[in-house]
């Protein structure tokens, strides 16, 4: 029996492992919008989980929602790396260091 | 206009005019400033005027309001408000019309300084905060205004900010006003701490009950918290009131303009101090210690200053040592409980004493700012206005019967002779004898000045005039307040024109016992003639006549007898000696080793600059925390979360 | 799942990334089908997988990133990274398996009209004002995204449409009135 | 629903639907209005005017829910939204002259700042988590792309993927937190947020990720990486605008979230702002002593500031919340108005990046040093400005709930913290440069800036009447 639980262990996993790829990644900065992109899909496990077992809807919607900002989120994140790759060239995590201290 | 329209008005006009004259003088033309200055103070004087009648239709009954509530600190309200009756009223009236008088003076004395600008812009400001101080209502705009007129003073002082001199001047007075101040903040901080309250009213309301409370200091030391409080205040007013032992800036500070010397350091900012204890009268009824400390602080300076001004040749020294010595008659007053004569005698000698001043002034113009009076003499043929007018003066000032000055002080010293302080008669010795020398000096400076034979070039004595309108116009004004402001002594003193502003003990009641003995002020003139005072106070003018004018021989002749005390005299007790090469010379010894162990070894070393270098250090390290680099932004985002989590995870 | 969310943290290649990506948006479609919200589960493959994540490859396809660089750090704050993530998993695991979040479904109760339906339902009445939020958000989205991506290079050659119509007949047509030559006598 | 209601909610959120034609209408004056034309700016400011006129109203005490209660209108919304379009409008202005100088495209600039100005207000008035999220989504991209519209700077454009990156993240922990607090209260409302069991490890953790996303917005250590970088990278204008009005929106999250949701919550978001406000100021104000950039320094110098404002927060009563808006109102007003000051000296090709900068700052511009001074005073809190005063708010409210401790630790963070406000005056009036330079002021510029920063004084004499209305708005 599937119980509510196995979806919210699914989403704490997904989310912690969005996490440590953000901070374990240090040559891609694509990979980091990906991993938030998975931070936000185990968000939205959560989200759908709990309207399935509470009967309500304003998890969906707010699933919903989040969806529309996080195509919005990578969409200005996307436009920010290009123009970062346009100035530093490249996309190097780890190269981007000029301001330190 | 409502009457707190009206208090605001007369507050701010100075301030109004101040501020233009003092931000915009640039774009302004000279004469510009002086008009929209003494606008400013004309416009407060009248409305002082207003608020006197208003004050007068209901029978003095004070109003007691606040304008603003600037603050609320735990049960603190502080904030801007007025208390209003005759005491302040009178105040009011001294401070707008000798302000007014010396504004008009100063547009003649200060034709061709550089800064005349701002030396209207200062004076009315001092105006402003002058007014600030009496119309207050709680001790914090009382010590706003007490520290904005001291402000204004050592501007003043050292207005002509390139003499050597001048600057010495103005720090001497900030330093010693400082340990006055010092002692007035402590007054204050007693009561906050004991009323918790700032406010007068509410202050007043809770003393009677504090007059059991000691104040601890060491295990086996204790005070009574009032005469703590009384005496911690009295040395503020010591150090504004330039009293024995810290009066010693006051003399000095004669190198500021002579309308200043009139307008501050003789008629109104010196008698703040007189008039913050006739204020705290509630707080210093309840004391008898710091009374008696108060009476022989006032005797000492009345008589002690006295003797010093009759061998001073600076004109305006003298007169700056007569001041110390009436300042000394208005103490004494006050220790005696004759709160309203101290007031009364402040009333009379701020006209007389600006008077004094601004004629002194003039003689300096005509001289050319010669100020030693062994180069003058003969001047009262040049200048007639002056010569009469400072005759009046001086009459006032000696205490001569039908002058004001003989209504305040007569009456200061009836009142020591009836009051049952313990020593009051010594005290009533002390300011009789001063009579006698006030009587002597002022004639000796009367003589030298404006009698004998000129004692300067002829081409100089020719080139002696009548000073210009501007500034013979307020002489003659003051110099008519001079002769009657006396004749107010009825109602003032003998009606109940006090009595809701001063509050006098029971026990303390040498002005009802005063009162008794008055029978109108013909009666007073008359006895005037008769009384001791009038026989030394002759004494005095006679000897003066003697020896300055009928046979100049004699001072020569009596010089070696008397070297030994004029040696002290004018050395000034060695006051100044002491504290600069004594308390001075020690602080600065003190404060060389201090600096050299304590401060740049202890402090500077290993304190200061120890911690200074220690949290350089440590920012260096922690700066460096922040990489650069985004992963490590993130981690370290993800180790607070992780360490927040794990903490609530203990928790429970 | 989780492999293919792992697959993409620590793929080489990002292409390869994307598309475990993919795979895992695809995975949580299927489970949210399972919860019943399949409205939602179809956005996601379509909006995501059809929208988001071509944008994504077509980024990478564009930067042209040079794959050739091997991670290097990579092995030496492994360890790190993992014990970290493990903690994190832990704790995460910890607080969802608590007793508060064990939710019983009361019965099997379907919505009358579909979920499409009630979704739509209440998101145009009762979430009106978060749905115009999300409108501006998504024109805040375009604003940005052109703003800092579009640039006007000099060698392209474009038209100014504000330009042309501010054109006037005097802009393009110069009448020059030239003095009538007079006749020279040779 | 009635038609009535219909018309009442739009009336009262007229403010709003303002601001967003507004913002669509200067973004559509990019293509119609030559690129030196002065009409986008003049559009912009009469758009905000006309938001911050319908904002303003008196206070009546009341709340009025909308949009079936999404939307809420109180007294704290209008002080918070009549603020911020203040401040917006001085940010514009002061912005004017850089956007003219280094030809920003202007109508996507001004607009993207109403945007973000939209989302703030939207936050104000959140009564649901959605909204707060949505607001909070609008004001961060938009800010997102303000950061990085420096399209060929290295250092700008580094600075918005950091931000970029580490918000996303934090947003990320907040949905996290709002989807545990819907899986355990059913709603998402928050006025109905209550847990009929006892309070356990779900909540707290609930409560933990949300304190952090609100963390990062506010910039508290361990989650003000990103603000160093941000201040130092971003065009100056954009500084300008990151240090000033969002402070008041991240305030208005923070009281919407704690105070209207969260307060049965009291006793555990307590406990985590006191370690974030501990570790704000000693952080901000140690690390900010070692730096030599000017706007970085200021960074660090707004993160020992949060830790005041956090400090007010977590008291959790009346006087603590209005002690924080207090504080965050004038830090708001102070913070501008050194940005002003930056931004006048760059009109005036005399730019203070770096410390060395300043020296001799007042011999060569006096009046500007001047009002830095006054400024510096401020965020010092030394007495006669009124940063004093804010100060002396937030130790008070922390004194009289008994967190002795954590006002002396306060006390001795901004003894610290005066150090490097002192070292600014210091470089100004007592170091000697060579530079030579009298450009004239930028009059319009310089007289707004005058009034504002000679404001921390005035505040200082008559602070009353902001204190009651702080007071007056919480409760």
């Amino acid at each position: 029996m599937i119980t509510i639980t196995h979806f919210l262990v699914l989403g704490a996993i997904l989310f912690s492992l969005a996490v440590t790829g953000i901070f374990m990644n240090r040559k891609n900065l694509i990979v980091l919008l990906m991993s938030i992109e998975l931070m936000l899909l185990a968000v939205n496990i959560n989200f759908v989980a709990f309207s399935y077992y509470l009967n309500d809807l304003t998890g969906q919607v707010f699933v919903f929602f989040i969806l529309t900002v996080a195509a919005a989120e990578a969409a200005i994140g996307l436009a920010i790396l290009v123009v970062v790759f346009r100035n530093c060239g490249t996309i190097n995590v780890q190269d981007l260091d000029e301001m330190k201290g | 206009m409502s009457f707190v329209q009206l208090c605001l008005t007369t507050v701010l006009a100075p301030l109004f005019g101040s501020i233009v004259v003092g931000l915009f003088g640039k774009w302004l033309s000279k004469s510009h400033a002086h008009l929209i200055t003494i606008a400013g103070v004309g416009i407060a004087l009248i409305a002082s005027g207003l608020v006197f009648y208003e004050l007068f239709q209901t029978e003095y009954a004070p109003q007691n309001f606040s304008v603003y509530e600037w603050a609320k600190i735990g049960g603190f309200s502080l904030g801007v408000g007025f208390l209003i009756d005759s005491l302040t009223v009178i105040m009011m009236l001294v401070v707008t019309s000798v302000s007014l008088m010396v504004h008009i003076y100063t547009i003649g004395y200060m034709h061709d300084d550089p800064g005349y600008k701002r030396f209207f812009s200062y004076i009315s400001l001092f105006t402003f905060s002058m007014l600030m101080l009496v119309m207050s209502n709680n001790f914090l705009q009382l010590f706003f205004g007490w520290e904005a007129v001291g402000l204004v003073s050592y501007l003043l002082i050292g207005f002509w900010y390139t003499r050597p001199s001048a600057i010495l001047a103005n720090i001497k007075a900030f330093l010693v006003n400082r340990v006055g101040d010092f002692g007035f903040l402590l007054g204050i901080a007693a009561i906050a701490v004991s009323t918790s309250s700032l406010d007068y009213a509410q202050v007043f309301a809770a003393a009677p009950s504090l007059t059991e409370s000691q104040l601890t200091i060491t295990n086996s030391f204790q005070v009574p918290l009032l005469t703590f409080i009384c005496i911690a205040l009295f040395v503020g007013a010591m150090g504004k009131s330039a009293q024995v032992p810290l009066h010693v800036w006051l003399p000095d500070s004669m190198e500021g303009p002579t309308p200043i010397s009139a307008l501050i350091h003789a008629a109104t900012m010196v008698t703040a101090g007189i008039f913050m204890v006739a204020r705290m009268s509630p707080l210093f009824e309840l004391s008898e210690t710091a009374l008696l400390f108060i009476m022989f602080v006032g005797a000492i300076t009345a008589f002690f200053m006295g003797l010093v001004a009759m061998v001073q040749d600076d004109i305006k020294k003298v007169v700056a040592y007569s001041t110390l010595s009436q300042l000394g008659y208005m103490t004494v007053a006050l220790g005696v409980s004759a709160y309203s004569l101290a007031i009364f005698h402040l009333y009379t000698h701020a006209f007389f004493k600006a008077l004094l001043f601004l004629a002194a002034g003039s003689v300096i113009i005509a001289m050319h700012h010669e100020q030693n009076i062994r180069k003058m003499g003969g001047l009262w043929k040049r200048m007639p206005i002056t010569y009469v007018t400072s005759l009046i003066g001086t009459l006032a000032l000696i205490g001569f019967p039908a002058f004001s000055g003989f209504f305040s002080k007569e009456s200061i010293i009836e009142a020591v002779h009836l009051s049952e302080l313990p020593g009051a008669h010594y005290v009533y010795l002390m300011v009789l004898s001063g009579v006698f020398i006030t009587a002597f000096y002022s004639l000796r400076l009367f003589i030298l000045v404006f009698h004998g034979k000129p004692r300067m070039s002829d081409e100089n004595y020719s080139h002696v005039n009548e000073t210009p309108k501007v500034v013979t116009v307020p002489l003659i004004v003051l110099a008519i307040c001079s002769v009657f402001a006396g004749y107010a002594i009825e109602p003032m003193i003998y009606g109940d024109f006090f009595a809701a502003s001063i509050r006098v003990g029971e026990q303390h009641g040498v002005m009802t016992k005063m009162a008794e003995h008055f029978h109108g002020v013909q009666a007073m003139i008359t006895h005037g003639f008769v009384a001791t005072a009038f026989y030394l106070l002759l004494g005095g003018v006679l000897l003066a006549w003697l020896c300055y004018s009928l046979v100049p021989s004699i001072p020569k002749l009596l010089a070696p007898v008397l070297a030994i005390p004029s040696f002290i005299l004018a050395r000034k007790y060695g006051c100044d000696w002491l504290y600069i090469k004594g308390f001075a010379r020690l602080g600065v010894g003190v404060g060389k080793v201090a600096s050299a162990l304590g401060d740049r070894i202890l402090i500077d070393g290993l304190m200061v600059n120890g911690t200074a270098s220690m949290v350089r250090g440590v920012s260096m390290q922690l700066r460096k925390i922040q990489s650069g680099y985004l992963y490590q932004y993130a981690f370290a985002m993800i180790i607070g979360l992780l360490e927040l989590l794990t903490y609530f995870y203990y928790q429970t | 799942m989780v492999t293919a969310a792992l697959r993409m943290i620590t793929a080489k290649n990002p292409v390869h990334s994307i598309l475990s990506l993919v795979l895992v948006f695809f995975t949580s479609s299927a489970i949210w089908l399972l919860l019943e919200a399949e409205f939602l589960a179809i956005t996601l493959v379509l909006v995501y997988v059809g929208a988001v994540m071509v944008l994504f490859l077509f980024v990478v396809m564009m930067l042209n990133i040079n794959t050739a660089q091997i991670r290097e750090g990579f092995v030496k704050f492994m360890p790190v990274a993992i014990v970290v993530s493990l903690i994190m998993i832990a704790e995460l695991v910890l607080v969802v398996i608590s007793k508060e979040f064990e939710l019983e479904r009361e019965s099997n109760f379907v919505f009358e009209s579909g979920n499409t339906h009630a979704l739509g339902e209440i998101l145009y009445t009762d979430y009106l004002l978060p749905f115009e939020t999300a409108a501006v958000i998504l024109l805040v989205a375009i604003v940005a995204a052109i703003v800092l991506t579009l640039r006007q290079r000099v060698e392209t050659r474009t038209q100014n449409p504000g330009e042309q119509i501010k054109v006037k007949a005097k802009d393009r047509v110069r009448i020059v009135s030239l003095p009538s030559e007079d006749k020279k006598e040779y | 629903m009635q038609i009535e209601t219909m018309i009442i909610e739009y009336i009262l959120a007229v403010p709003e639907i303002v601001l967003l034609l507004g913002a669509c209408l200067v973004l559509l004056t990019g293509p119609f209005v030559s690129a030196q034309s002065h009409w986008t700016f003049v559009l912009t400011q009469a758009v905000l005017l006309a938001t911050l006129y319908l904002c303003a109203r008196p206070f009546t005490g009341q709340a009025i829910e909308l949009f079936n209660d999404f939307y809420i209108d109180d007294d704290l919304s209008v002080l918070a939204k009549s603020s911020m379009s203040a401040f917006m409008m001085v940010v514009i202005l002061y912005s004017r002259g850089f956007i003219n100088k280094y030809n920003y495209p202007r109508g996507e600039y001004y607009s993207l700042a109403l945007f973000s100005l939209l989302g703030m207000m939207l936050i104000s008035s959140a009564n649901h988590l959605l909204m707060i999220y949505l607001g909070l989504e609008l004001l961060s991209l938009s800010m997102y792309a303000l950061v990085a519209m420096n399209r060929d700077d290295s250092v700008s454009s580094e600075a918005a993927i950091k931000y970029f990156v580490l918000g996303a993240i934090a947003s990320g922990f907040l949905l996290y937190g709002i989807s545990l607090i819907y899986g355990l209260t059913g709603t998402l409302f928050l006025s109905e947020l209550s847990v009929e069991n006892e309070i356990g490890l779900g909540i707290i953790a609930a409560v933990i990720f949300i304190v952090i996303g609100l963390a990062f917005k506010l910039g508290a250590v361990p989650f003000h990486m990103w603000l160093p970088d941000v201040y130092q990278g971003a065009p100056l204008p954009v500084t300008l605008l990151v240090a000033s009005v969002p402070k008041i929106a991240g305030l208005l999250l923070a009281l919407r979230l704690l105070m209207d949701g969260l307060q049965f919550m009291h006793e555990y978001w307590q406990q985590s702002l006191v370690v974030l406000a501990l570790l704000s100021l000693a952080m901000g104000n140690i690390v900010a002593i070692a730096q030599t950039n000017l706007r970085r320094m200021l960074g660090y110098s707004t993160i020992g500031h949060v830790g005041y404002i956090l400090l007010g927060l977590l008291v959790g009563n009346q006087d603590g919340y209005s002690a924080a808006l207090f504080y965050t109102l004038i830090y708001a007003l102070m913070s501008s108005a050194v940005f002003g000051v930056l931004l006048c000296a760059e009109r005036m090709n005399h730019p203070l990046e770096n410390l060395v900068d300043l020296q001799g700052l007042g011999k060569i511009y006096p009046w500007l040093a001047f009002l830095l001074l006054l400024l510096m005073f401020s965020m010092a809190g030394i007495p006669m400005t009124v940063g004093f005063y804010a100060k002396l708010n937030i130790l008070q409210a922390l004194v009289t709930s008994g967190w002795i401790e954590l006002a002396v630790f306060a006390v001795v963070a901004s003894v610290i913290g005066a150090f490097y406000y002192l070292r600014v005056i210091k470089l100004m009036y007592f170091e000697e440069s060579d530079t030579q330079g009298s450009q004239p002021m930028p009059a319009g510029h310089i007289s707004v800036l005058s009034i504002h920063a000679l404001l921390v004084v005035g505040l200082f004499l008559f602070p009353q009447m902001l204190l009651e209305m702080c007071k007056q708005v919480i409760g």
